[in-house]
């Protein structure tokens, strides 16, 4: 009976404490610096090279990039229907031209606005 | 544990590191081992396909000496249940026959657990065919 | 409620009214009120629940339709009225169609026995405690109707253990209800109420003499509404939703509607048996105190008495909340043997002491001898 | 067999209390559980057929999946495995780090039991409190390694970068130690929780050697069989393996708490150490030509769950030849047949909930 009543105190005890939730789409929950979120590259100078690593590393087959004659880099392509935010091919990247993002609200109406492609050219 | 009381069970045994191979009578080793031997816990029973036969790995624990013993076994098609000895066993062998289409004699639960009832084929079995489109998660269904 | 009658009378009166239109709308329009406002009541118990519920969890509750989840409850009404009632193919659909609607109606009924004040009871039999009793462990078979006609096995589980909680705890409330009749020496709720009152408020209360049926009457209370810990009928973690798993829509909200209803119409009873009523607990009633002998304070007492039992009903719906937010559910076999075991025994012995006490304390003021 | 005077029940997959998408078809007489018969496989990944065709760098992010409420204990595992295969040394900082977040891990995770399991019984604000706490190591999670549940932290040789937040670990651990007695208040002692778990679904040691039950639930039935103590990587931390004889639902309650302040006292220990140690040194693989030498490799560790176990053949390829995990539950699961049988159903419920199962650990 003792415990009962214990309990039931320890419980009201709540009552006066603040609540921790969170109105979600006003307050957005703490996101530390680290995040795994959409993934971005960066195509051009100082940025993906086709080295291939992120490619070799994806374990979901996401990342797609396509060459021009010379050998760079002209457009880069993650598939988010496909990317399990593992972030590897950030980790991996030689050249640090892969960042994961602090954005994580990627819900959308149509699979192919999953397809992120980046392009170079306008950058540099 | 002594390797002659098994090789008095079964005369075809040999050890490779640190694991016993057995040809046939896998249900006699193990009852031998659990009864005598106080292996109690069958930790679980891996199987592998080789290619033309299937190896069985059994592992055995003792928790009074902290002892393992790992037994193998090659198979067809068909093997020796242990699910007498072991109820763990009726899980491992269902996955396995699941899995690797091996028919467990003195099993009678056995069936599809992870994959349809319906389902041809046994998918962790090195023939299997892996370029199945029924579950293809390819570029022309994320269009469709 | 004489008071009243002859009040509209000469007023209807005046207006060369006939009698019988009188007759019809005194009852008539106060009991649309009260259903009305039973319905506001039931909405809000809701909310009440959902958001003490919250705070005791560190949560929130509702809080985003109108001001505060205000209308929280109200929108989850509306939905349910706006949606689709489906029957299960293979259920009895007379049946199935009938509980809803059996449910609801004793409840309303109950409501028109309760004293809210001195002036305020619609049908004030000498007997209404008896009525009382009848009405209230009714809804248990539109309960079972509704369980067995789903052709759900959750539901049917969900009804079995409903007829079986609800008969076992059934028999302690009537002991324990027998013993404050014996207290009072009246078998109507005004009169109950009456019995209480002293001059030093709520010391007169039977919840004093009385501690042990108070507990026991509560405990049988939370049974008999399906409250947690006695929520099997409906154990979420068990039953999906018990005996209402195939309900939705609008037949899902009169369930729902006459749970809470039951609730309140049960805290409300439990007032009236041990917390004096609509009694002041200063014994004297505060308009009567702050604004003297006038004519404003003799209309307000009535609204002050209202006001004391709706509040003393909410406390008893807090601690109803606070218990389920804190306690895990008895096991099926336990609770019928708590009740067949432990709380039936001990009513009888309270129904015995208070005999004695009743005695002892003057039995023949009351005028039995 | 069904009869006219029994039910056929079917528990499942959609239920509140199956924690995931188990199935028990169960026979009833009145609420008596005549027979049980789990159906598993409606999450079923095919992690190991899965593992065939991926290297083992590609195949690391995905093993947090198979316990999400555990996904550490599975990464070090393929980890631990790769290392001993290509004979890398962790350094001692490296050891301190994982011992430390899989203890983090197993915190997490038997919060999160603690909650559901009270969930179950049917009291509601242990699972809000629990969670709450799990909360706090979830975020930390986050800081550190950038995502709540697939942590992804290990790597081969190593942890992805150096440990930091120190701080966050030991506020975890002064709020834990407090709100673990308030738990203990509203739970422990409460007479209709212990009419509920004393003395229901006795898990005998007999049957559970037989059932192949390990873990905590091993422990609550008297035996000891703690593979933390003889884990080389849990060298050099102090901590006793909870043992509780009571064998029954309440047991394996007890035992979680207990272990829940157990590995709070691991995590501690590992916080002053690592703030001894200096700066991380660590030799990690190359993780693009990794490629296991042809043999046989085997690794077990005790995760919350009971022990987990890879084994990986390989052939000499970048890919493992055939990749098997051993988890927990899917025994668990397989004891349910034998441990509900004669209970009422509000009991198997509890009895079901004790053993802690996990889903996609089960079905892998």
């Amino acid at each position: 009976m003792r415990a009962l009543l214990v309990g039931l105190l320890t419980v009201l005890k709540h009552l006066f404490v603040r609540p921790v939730t969170l109105e979600y789409p006003e307050k957005k929950r703490f996101q530390s610096d680290s995040f795994r979120g959409k993934p971005m590259v960066n195509v051009g100078v100082n940025g993906c090279v086709g080295c291939g690593v992120c490619k070799r590393v994806c374990p979901s087959n996401a990342v797609t990039y396509e060459k021009d004659e010379q050998g760079k880099v002209i457009s880069y392509t993650f598939d988010l229907n496909k990317c399990i935010f593992c972030g590897n091919c950030a980790y991996y990247c030689p050249h640090g031209a892969i960042k994961m993002t602090k954005e994580f609200e990627l819900g959308t109406q149509y699979k192919k606005e999953l397809k992120l492609t980046y392009k170079g050219g306008a950058d540099d | 544990m002594n390797i002659e009381d098994i090789k008095n069970i079964v005369s075809e045994c040999d050890i490779e590191d640190n694991k016993i191979c057995v040809k046939s009578r896998i249900y006699d080793v193990i009852k031998c081992l659990k009864n005598e031997y106080s292996f109690k816990i069958l930790k679980s029973i891996t199987a592998i396909d080789l290619g033309d036969e299937i190896e069985l790995l059994y592992k055995l624990f003792s928790v009074e000496d902290e002892e393992e013993a790992l037994l193998s076994i090659k198979v067809k098609a068909e093997a020796e249940s242990v699910v007498d000895l072991f109820d763990s066993a009726r899980a491992d062998e269902n996955e396995i026959y699941d899995m690797f289409g091996i028919q467990f004699i003195g099993n009678e639960d056995l069936k599809r657990l992870y994959m349809p009832e319906n389902w041809e084929g046994f998918p962790l079995r090195k023939d299997y065919i892996q370029d199945d489109t029924r579950l293809a998660w390819n570029d022309d269904c994320n269009n469709a | 409620m004489n008071y009243l009658y002859h009040m509209y009378m000469e007023f209807l009166s005046k207006y060369q009214l006939p009698e019988l239109f009188g007759n019809i709308t005194f009852y008539i329009i106060p009991f649309c009120i009260i259903a009305i406002a039973l319905l506001v009541v039931v909405l809000a118990l809701v909310l009440a629940e959902r958001k003490l519920l919250g705070w005791l969890t560190q949560r929130k509750g509702p809080n985003r339709v109108g001001f505060w989840g205000i209308l929280q409850t109200l929108a989850d009404a509306f939905k349910l009225l706006i949606k689709e009632n489906i029957t299960p193919s293979k259920s009895d659909k007379f049946l199935f169609n009938l509980a809803p609607i059996l449910v609801f109606v004793p409840v309303m009924t109950v409501l028109g026995i309760i004293p809210y004040s001195s002036e305020f009871t619609f049908v004030n039999t000498s007997t209404n405690v008896i009525l009382y009793l009848i009405l209230v462990a009714f809804p248990i078979l539109s309960i079972f109707l509704g369980g067995w006609a789903s052709n759900n096995k959750y539901s049917l589980i969900g009804a079995v253990r409903g007829i079986a909680q609800v008969l076992s705890y059934e028999v302690p409330i009537t002991f324990v209800v027998l013993s404050v009749v014996v207290l009072a020496n009246s078998m109507n709720l005004t009169g109950i109420t009456l019995a209480q009152y002293s001059r030093f408020g709520l010391l007169g209360w039977y919840f004093i003499p009385c501690v042990l049926g108070f507990v026991i009457m509560f405990i049988c209370m939370l049974a008999e509404l399906n409250r947690c810990p006695f929520d099997l009928p409906e154990a979420e973690s068990e039953l999906i939703c018990g005996y209402n798993t195939e309900y939705s829509g609008m037949r899902f909200a009169l369930f729902y509607l006459s749970e809470y209803a039951l609730l309140f119409v049960n805290s409300v009873f439990i007032s009236i048996m041990f917390l004096g009523g609509y009694l002041s607990p200063f014994g004297a009633y505060l308009s009567h105190l702050l604004l003297g002998d006038t004519y404003l304070a003799s209309v307000l007492v009535y609204f002050e008495q209202a006001f004391w039992l709706i509040l003393k009903a909410s406390i008893i719906i807090f601690v109803i909340i606070w218990i389920r937010a804190t306690l895990p559910r008895l096991a099926s076999f336990d609770l019928l043997k708590f009740s067949w075991a432990y709380l039936l025994p001990l009513s009888i012995f309270n129904l015995f002491i208070m005999v004695i006490y009743k005695y002892l304390t003057g039995g023949a003021l009351c005028g039995l001898s | 067999m069904t009869t006219a005077t029994t039910l056929k029940l079917n528990l499942g997959p959609q239920h509140p209390s199956t924690h995931g998408v188990l199935r028990l078809i169960l026979e009833l007489d009145g609420e008596k559980i005549l027979s049980c018969e789990p159906d598993i496989g409606y999450l079923h990944r095919g992690m190991e057929k899965m593992a065939e065709g991926l290297t083992y760098i590609q195949y690391l992010p995905t093993v947090d999946r198979i316990d999400y409420l555990a996904g550490c204990f599975y990464s070090e595992l393929l980890c631990r495995t790769v290392e001993q295969a290509l004979g890398a040394e962790l350094s001692e900082k490296v050891k301190i780090i994982r011992v430390t977040l899989l203890e983090l891990n197993r915190i997490a995770s038997h919060l999160l039991w603690v909650g559901a399991f009270l969930m179950d019984l049917g009291a509601l604000s242990p699972f809000f409190y629990a969670m709450r706490e799990r909360e706090m190591i979830l975020r930390y999670f986050e800081k550190l390694t950038g995502q709540r549940m697939m942590y992804n932290y290990f790597v081969f040789g190593g942890v992805r970068k150096d440990i930091d937040y120190l701080e966050d670990i030991e506020e975890i651990i002064n709020v834990l130690t407090k709100k673990i007695d308030d738990y203990e208040k509203i739970i422990t002692d409460n007479p209709i929780f212990t009419a509920r778990t004393i003395g229901k679904g006795i898990l005998e040691p007999e049957l559970a050697f037989n059932n192949s039950i390990t873990g905590v639930n091993l422990r609550a039935s008297g035996i000891n069989y703690d593979l933390r103590k003889t884990d080389r990587l849990y060298e050099g931390f102090e901590f006793e393996p909870v043992i509780l004889y009571e064998k029954d639902s309440w047991a394996r309650y007890k035992a979680r708490i207990l272990e829940l302040r157990e590995s709070l006292k691991i995590v501690e220990q590992g916080i002053s150490r690592l703030k001894a140690v200096g700066k991380l040194d660590q030799k990690l693989i190359n993780p693009l030509t990794i490629k296991l030498p042809e043999g046989e490799y085997y690794s077990e560790i005790e995760a919350p769950r009971g022990l987990a176990s890879i084994y990986i053949m390989s052939k000499g390829e970048d890919k493992p030849y055939r990749l098997k995990w051993r988890t927990g539950s899917y025994y668990a699961v397989n004891l349910l047949r034998r441990l509900l049988v004669g209970e009422y159903l509000n009991d198997a419920i509890a009895i079901a909930g004790s053993l802690d199962i996990i889903l996609p650990e089960v079905d892998k």
